[in-house]
């Protein structure tokens, strides 16, 4: 349906039909922000032997990050005086819109898709460069030198970790012969490259928790050595679109996760009479949990550590995982 | 009577002492705020005085209205003052703002000049302190309010005579301890809360002005033949005096109970006035045997300095104290109040002038000895200063009623500082044997003074705390670590020479330690010799801090050595008026933060430290806590 | 060649991992640490200047306060003081007490201990696994004296309370329930190659340098001096237990890491044995005067607390009060070799190290 | 990499294992009887006898007796008596020297106040506070 409207001439009709789709993904995204904030604080209480929120909203504390995103509504979001206003207020949108703006290429379901274009993988890597600056700046602007020390080594970690990243896609590439996500998902269907992949799908777990800052690799927003990194000066609602911004770019992570590695939403193989949507969110929820426990149990690096092990252990790896698949698939 | 009525009447005493205690601390505030610089205050500080005086009299009337009778009116919210007060309430407000503004004024022209910054020694800001204590209770009729200061200052006078010498300042802990039961004991009024807070602030006020007593007395013991000792301690003893006296003044304000119409209350007063003497004449005596504990060690004449000044405060206290008796009995009468204060006075003066004939006889002693002279000179400079006070005090306190009365009093103060000051400058020089002959008040302080004589003796005799005997006290079988101190003593000797030691003994009371007590002149080569010989290896330092003991400084240092396992204490004494040692750092870098924190709460100098600095206490802290002789910077409510 | 700027950094007073209102004003080259000077002294509340003016038993509340996660030591090191001068019998039972509540508070002073070091190293949930443990034994303290952090349990001559009925049981039962915890505590976080990475060969220093910076307690033995008060200098009754000595000789931050952990092994161990032996009655306060006057002199003694050496210095003129009392503070003397390991670290480094050597500012400042 | 697994198993394992956290606003902190919490005062037992203000190490205890009204008795009753809250640090001291028991501690320890003057409990309010009072006050 979104092929004919993209066709349809333009006119103020069209505009408003998009514009109010966007806005009902928007919602959906900050619908699953919330509760997926929720299940992190809850799964990680229940690992550490307490509850977890459990008094608004019920027992199980469902409306807790409804009335934590309020509360950052209505608290008052300084500005520090000698900070570089300008960069100060852009550092969350640059933040918080690529997060946002990769999701327009995910297949959610083989019907629910926003923009299915022959460079769905492309675009996600390159979107998802951006959000990077927008660490880097708030870092700057906030002209606070715990902050500018979390924004340096947040730009050295996304960066160095970008590229481990991008070379495990490589195998999934070759052998899937396209770019484009729904291919990718369709090349699955007799096989999910977890199983042809192994080695690409650790790299790229760990690659996408370094690019997500979280805790082995959560150096720019480390609490106890800078306090609270790049976001320490940021209050109120700017500083709840920086927490956005993470949360959905960990929606996105999962998702392209689950499309590239885990079949997207193609079913088990004898068990197809359960919807492509059902399976999509189970697949999704599974690698939402696993970044919550190893948030849970790691320590955390450090910054020279972090370095090394992106530079000599995970590019190696996926140079010659690409190098393997190469070889494998010229054999068979 | 049933419990109601009196957990009512505890609540309605209570409300009204949560008032006053908001009046008084407003008072405090305001009193607080003058001292500060006048830079910080923006309104001239007459007006605040005089507009917290207006708040405080309205506080007050409003609590006279209420009827005389023990039921006060039904509704009233504000339960009033609910004892008898014969006085109408207007006039009580006039007073209260009329001296308000007396005082106000008093404390507005000595604060011009004297330009903020607390200096102890500066005579005008103890005057508007004094001023800010010495005001006469609120709810006073006119004619008693005067009666009530002038007899404030005059009982205060006598008493600082009495405190004016030296006293433990341990004993009066107790004593403020025992005199806020006092406090405690007297019949709820509605100031009490008031002027038991202020008590309480006087308290603290005598422990400081007692501890720096001490501190200047026993400095002046130390008999050094260099002047440059004498000064700086006479310097000691005059703020010393003047603070006794601030705080005596006090003190005795806050005692005197308001006009009490009963008789009773006044005895009671009197009794007070005179246990609160025997207590301090009690703690001077074992102050004084401390102190000739702690004299330079086995010197006979400093001994008997000690009893002298025994024998003389105790004199004086007699005095006052059988004086004050007698005041007490004059027959009641509808005057009795101005009996009272009459008495008080003519008590104190008589005190004073009787503590003045025995100085002079002590004083007409010739003595040749050139030392005498010039600690005679410091204390009668002292009391020159303390006199000068005392009769601007008077001055303040005097210009409403004339009369001989004001005159006498003012004599007697100077009298009273002048006898104080002879006093302690005749037993410095005179041997204790020489009696005032004459009359049987004499006997009597002779037989006092042997008593003291005899305490003072025995404290001597026992191990003196800051000088220990040269040999251990012999017990039954010698301490294991005997041959320890023998090996240290032996090889220190050998290697270094002989006069290195002061004192070197088995320490019973902590587990046989060794201790070794070093010469100032010595101290480093020793600590480095126990370091870098192999016999002793002292490689490990475990504790290093320092201590005031009244007339001289001490760093304990613990070392412990890893190689034959075997700890020694070594001691070290310096000198108080310019404590300088040589740091340890450079042979144990964990002497660095001890030394700093030494200097910090002592002020012990360390001369080559890396970073000598203030470690726990912040860079603009005035002064160094862990002194005996310590202000407190910020007066504690 | 690029020019770079040093930054002054300010970390702490009010920092998620200094452990207190602790500042060290660090010269930074990047995140290359130049130089590093604390400044401590913000939680100083002059305890030895009080203690001029207050009687013995008012004192001890006071020392509660100095290392509140191991109060019992505190209080012991102030009675022992004055006992020693005294040279008071103090009951069988009154020891066996004594001993079991310090021990107890050692335990729990390491646990506290382990969870702030792997939070400070970025590991969150095994400060609540620590905090479920000490909670156990804040409990059974809790009963004992009435308190769960500022016991005021100790007297001169003995203790205040007796132990409630069933109080020994539920302590024996907690010793093999703890050993079990502490596999768990082994598998979670010993065996992790990330804290290995980021603990081993960091802030290391030699034997000597050990002992001229006067360090006690673990930051000692983890160089390979074998000195443990409570065995080289025996107090109250430890020379009837047999526990041993926890001696490394890495002098690294590992080292030290498991000199604690072992530390609190041996514990378990004299807890055990204390609560096997102790005895079924006996009174549990020596006959001592109502006021306490410590005799005239002065008294230096130090113990084993959890954090090094504590000592009571006491100078005494036969009165109720005494005249000087001085407290060694063991973290006090541990802070002093921060400035020369920090030299050439990197901010990460510095905050392992910090919380390698333990220190509690209520103990630093005094 | 095997430290990492047996650590995951570790938190996998504790996902099931039972919680132990209190509820505490809710239902109320199991706290044994000897625990030092706000002080109950017997006016009636009293006997202005100061042993507890004057070994109060933080001197927050201020009282004031009178007279016994009725002249056939001796001795003297309490007429006021406050505590100041805002430094007292419920050390037991004062329970421990009070010869007639007229001060013991109860268990109740929730005394958060919006103003710091309500932090002065004066004698009818610490006569009130009896719930929870603790069975054994002397060692």
């Amino acid at each position: 349906m979104v092929q004919e409207l993209l066709a349809s001439p333009p006119g103020l009709m069209n505009f408003a039909i998009f514009f109010l789709l966007a806005a009902i993904l928007l919602m959906v995204i900050l619908g699953f922000v919330t509760y997926a904030i929720l299940a992190e604080r809850k799964v990680m209480g229940f690992m550490q032997l307490r509850h977890g929120p459990n008094q608004v909203g019920g027992r199980w504390g469902l409306l807790q990050t409804v009335a934590d995103v309020l509360k950052l509504l209505i608290k008052e979001d300084t500005i520090p005086k000698l900070a570089d206003r300008p960069l100060f207020i852009l550092a969350p949108v640059i933040a918080f819109a690529p997060a946002f703006l990769v999701l327009a290429v995910i297949p959610f379901t083989d019907k629910l898709q926003f923009a299915d274009i022959g460079v769905g993988l492309l675009y996600y890597i390159a979107i998802s460069g951006i959000s990077t600056v927008g660490v880097v700046t708030g870092g700057w602007a906030s002209n606070n030198k715990y902050a500018l020390l979390g924004g340096m080594r947040a730009a050295a970690q996304m960066i160095s970790y970008e590229i481990p990243l991008v070379m495990s896609l490589l195998g999934v590439i070759l052998l899937s012969g396209s770019l484009n996500l729904n291919d990718i998902v369709s090349a699955q269907s007799h096989g999910w490259f977890i199983i042809k992949q192994p080695i690409a799908f650790i790299i790229f777990i760990i690659a996408s928790i370094a690019e997500l800052n979280r805790t082995p690799f959560d150096l720019p927003e480390a609490e106890s050595e800078l306090v609270a990194g790049f976001h320490v000066e940021y209050s109120g609602f700017r500083w709840a679109f920086f927490m956005l911004s993470e949360y959905v770019y960990l929606f996105a992570m999962a998702a392209l996760t689950t499309v590239l590695f885990l079949g997207g939403w193609g079913a088990l193989p004898f068990l197809g009479f359960i919807p492509g949507a059902v399976w999509f969110s189970l697949k999704f929820s599974l690698i939402v949990f696993i970044l919550i426990w190893v948030r849970v149990t790691l320590p955390r690096l450090r910054a020279d550590q972090l370095m090394e092990f992106g530079w000599k252990v995970l590019l190696p790896a996926a140079l010659a995982n690409i190098f393997l698949t190469a070889i494998l698939k010229e054999l068979f | 009577m049933s419990g109601e009525k009196d957990l009512e009447l505890a609540k309605k005493k209570a409300a009204a002492a949560a008032k006053a205690k908001a009046a008084a601390l407003a008072k405090m505030k305001a009193g607080k705020k003058d001292s500060q610089p006048p830079s910080e205050r923006s309104t001239d500080p007459i007006e605040i005085e005089v507009e917290l005086a207006q708040q405080k009299a309205e506080a007050l009337a409003e609590a006279k209205n209420a009827p005389q009778g023990f039921e006060p009116e039904a509704g009233k919210e504000e339960t009033g003052n609910d004892l008898p007060l014969p006085n109408p309430a207007h006039l009580e407000l006039e007073l209260a703002k009329q001296k308000a503004a007396a005082a106000a004024r008093a404390k507005a022209e000595p604060l011009a000049d004297n330009q903020g910054g607390r200096t102890a020694s500066e005579p005008l800001l103890e005057i508007e302190r004094f001023n800010e204590f010495s005001k006469p209770l609120p709810n006073q009729s006119f004619a008693d309010m005067e009666l009530a200061k002038q007899k404030a200052s005059a009982a205060a006078r006598a008493k600082a005579a009495a405190m004016a010498q030296e006293m433990a300042a341990a004993q009066t802990v107790s004593l403020s301890r025992e005199s806020q039961q006092d406090t405690n004991k007297n019949p709820a009024s509605l100031p009490t809360t008031s002027a038991h807070t202020e008590f309480d602030l006087e308290a603290r006020k005598a422990i400081k002005a007692k501890a720096a007593e001490l501190a200047a007395k026993s400095s002046t013991f130390y008999l050094e033949d260099d002047n440059t000792k004498a000064l700086a301690t006479e310097k000691e003893t005059a703020s010393a005096e003047l603070k006794s006296k601030r705080a005596a003044m006090a003190s005795s304000a806050a005692e005197h109970p308001e006009q009490k119409s009963e008789p009773i209350m006044s005895k009671k007063a009197a009794e007070e006035f005179s246990q609160l003497s025997e207590e301090d004449e009690k703690a001077k005596a074992a102050a004084l045997a401390k102190q000739g504990g702690e004299a330079p060690e086995g010197d006979e004449k400093a001994k008997a300095i000690a009893v002298a000044k025994a024998k003389a405060a105790a004199a004086a206290k007699a005095k006052a104290a059988a004086l004050a008796k007698q005041g007490g009995e004059a027959p009641e009468g509808d005057e009795k109040a101005k009996a009272i204060a009459a008495a008080k006075a003519k008590a104190a003066a008589a005190a004073k002038a009787k503590a003045a004939a025995l100085a002079k006889q002590g004083g007409e002693a010739p003595e040749g000895d050139e030392k005498a002279k010039a600690i005679a000179a410091a204390k009668a400079k002292a009391a020159a200063a303390a006199k000068a006070k005392a009769a601007a005090l008077a001055k303040q306190g005097g210009e409403a009623p004339e009369g001989d009365e004001k005159a006498k009093a003012i004599a007697a103060a100077k009298a009273k500082a002048a006898a104080a000051a002879k006093a302690k400058a005749a037993a410095l020089v005179k041997q204790d044997g020489e009696a005032p002959e004459g009359d049987e008040k004499a006997k009597a302080i002779a037989a006092a003074k042997a008593k003291a004589a005899a305490a003072a003796k025995a404290k001597a005799a026992g191990a003196g705390k800051a000088r220990p005997a040269v040999e251990p006290p012999a017990d039954s079988k010698p301490s294991p670590n005997q041959k320890f101190l023998d090996k240290y003593i032996k090889v220190i000797e050998e290697n270094l020479g002989t006069d290195i030691l002061a004192a070197a003994y088995i320490n019973p009371l902590s587990k046989d330690v060794p201790t070794l007590e070093v010469k100032v002149s010595a101290y480093y080569r020793t600590a480095e010799f126990l370091k870098y010989n192999e016999q002793l290896a002292f490689d490990y330092l475990s504790e290093l801090h320092g201590t005031d003991f009244g007339s001289h400084f001490e760093v304990y240092v613990h070392l412990y050595s890893y190689r034959n396992s075997q700890s020694a204490a070594v001691k070290v004494r310096v000198d108080r008026e310019n404590p300088v040692l040589p740091s340890l750092v450079p042979l144990w870098q964990g002497a660095n933060w001890p030394e700093s924190e030494a200097y910090d709460l002592l002020g012990i100098q360390f001369s080559n430290h890396p970073d000598l600095k203030r470690i726990m206490l912040g860079e603009g802290w005035i002064g160094h806590p862990l002194r005996k002789d310590y202000e407190p910077y910020d007066v504690e409510v | 060649m690029i020019r770079t700027e040093e930054m002054l950094l300010n970390v702490g007073p009010q920092h998620p991992s200094t452990h207190g209102v602790f500042r060290l004003v660090v010269k930074i080259d990047g995140e290359i640490i130049k130089e590093a000077t604390p400044v401590i002294g913000y939680l100083h509340r002059g305890t030895e200047k009080l203690a001029e003016d207050l009687q013995y038993t008012q004192i001890i509340p006071y020392t509660d306060r100095m290392d509140y996660l191991s109060a019992m030591t505190n209080n012991y090191v102030i009675c022992h003081a004055v006992e020693t001068m005294m040279g008071l019998e103090i009951p069988e039972r009154a020891e066996y007490l004594r001993v079991l509540a310090m021990e107890l508070g050692r335990v729990a002073s390491h646990l506290v201990w382990w969870g702030t070091y792997l939070l400070d190293i970025g590991a969150v949930s095994p400060f609540l696994y620590a905090f479920r443990e000490r909670e156990m034994i804040i409990n059974l303290l809790n009963e004992l004296s009435g308190a769960r952090l500022t016991f005021n349990y100790m007297r001169v001559g003995g203790v205040k309370w007796d132990a409630p009925e069933g109080w020994i049981d539920k302590v024996r039962e907690f010793v093999p329930y703890m050993r079990q915890q502490l596999e768990g505590y082994h598998r979670l976080v010993t065996g992790n190659e990330i804290f290995m990475k980021r603990v081993k060969g960091i802030g290391t220093y030699t034997k000597e340098e050990a002992i001229n910076y006067s360090l006690s307690g673990a930051n000692l033995r983890c160089t390979g001096v074998n000195w443990d008060l409570r065995k080289d200098e025996p107090y109250s009754i430890y020379d009837r237990f047999s526990f041993d000595t926890v001696v490394r000789t890495g002098g690294d931050a590992w080292a030290r890491y498991e000199c604690r952990m072992q530390e609190i092994v041996e514990s378990l161990k004299i807890i055990e044995q204390a609560a096997a032996q102790f005895p079924a009655e006996g009174s549990i306060m020596a006959k001592v005067p109502k006021i306490i006057k410590a005799p005239k002199g002065e008294a230096y003694v130090r113990i084993e607390s959890p954090r090094g050496e504590i000592g009571c210095y006491i100078a005494s003129e036969g009165k109720k009060e005494p005249y000087r009392l001085k407290f060694r503070r063991p973290s006090f003397y541990n802070l002093q070799i921060l400035p020369k390991l920090l030299k050439g670290e990197n901010m990460a480094n510095l905050i392992t190290i910090l919380g390698a050597i333990d220190i509690v500012l209520g103990e630093v400042d005094g | 990499m095997i430290g990492l697994a047996k650590g995951f198993s570790y938190t996998l394992k504790n996902l099931t294992r039972k919680k132990v956290t209190y509820d505490y606003p809710n239902e109320p902190l199991p706290l044994p009887d000897r625990f030092r919490g706000i002080q109950k005062f017997y006016p009636e037992k009293c006997i202005v006898c100061n042993q507890c203000s004057n070994i109060c190490p933080t001197d927050c205890i201020q009282l004031t007796g009178k007279k016994h009204p009725d002249p056939s008795k001796k001795g003297k009753i309490i007429d006021t008596y406050d505590i100041n809250f805002e430094i007292c640090i419920l050390c037991d001291l004062c329970t421990e020297v009070c010869p007639t028991e007229a001060i013991i501690m109860t268990n109740n320890f929730e005394l958060a106040e919006y103003s710091r003057d309500q932090l002065f409990k004066d004698l009818v309010w610490l006569d009130e506070n009896d719930e929870h009072i603790r069975r054994v006050n002397k060692p």
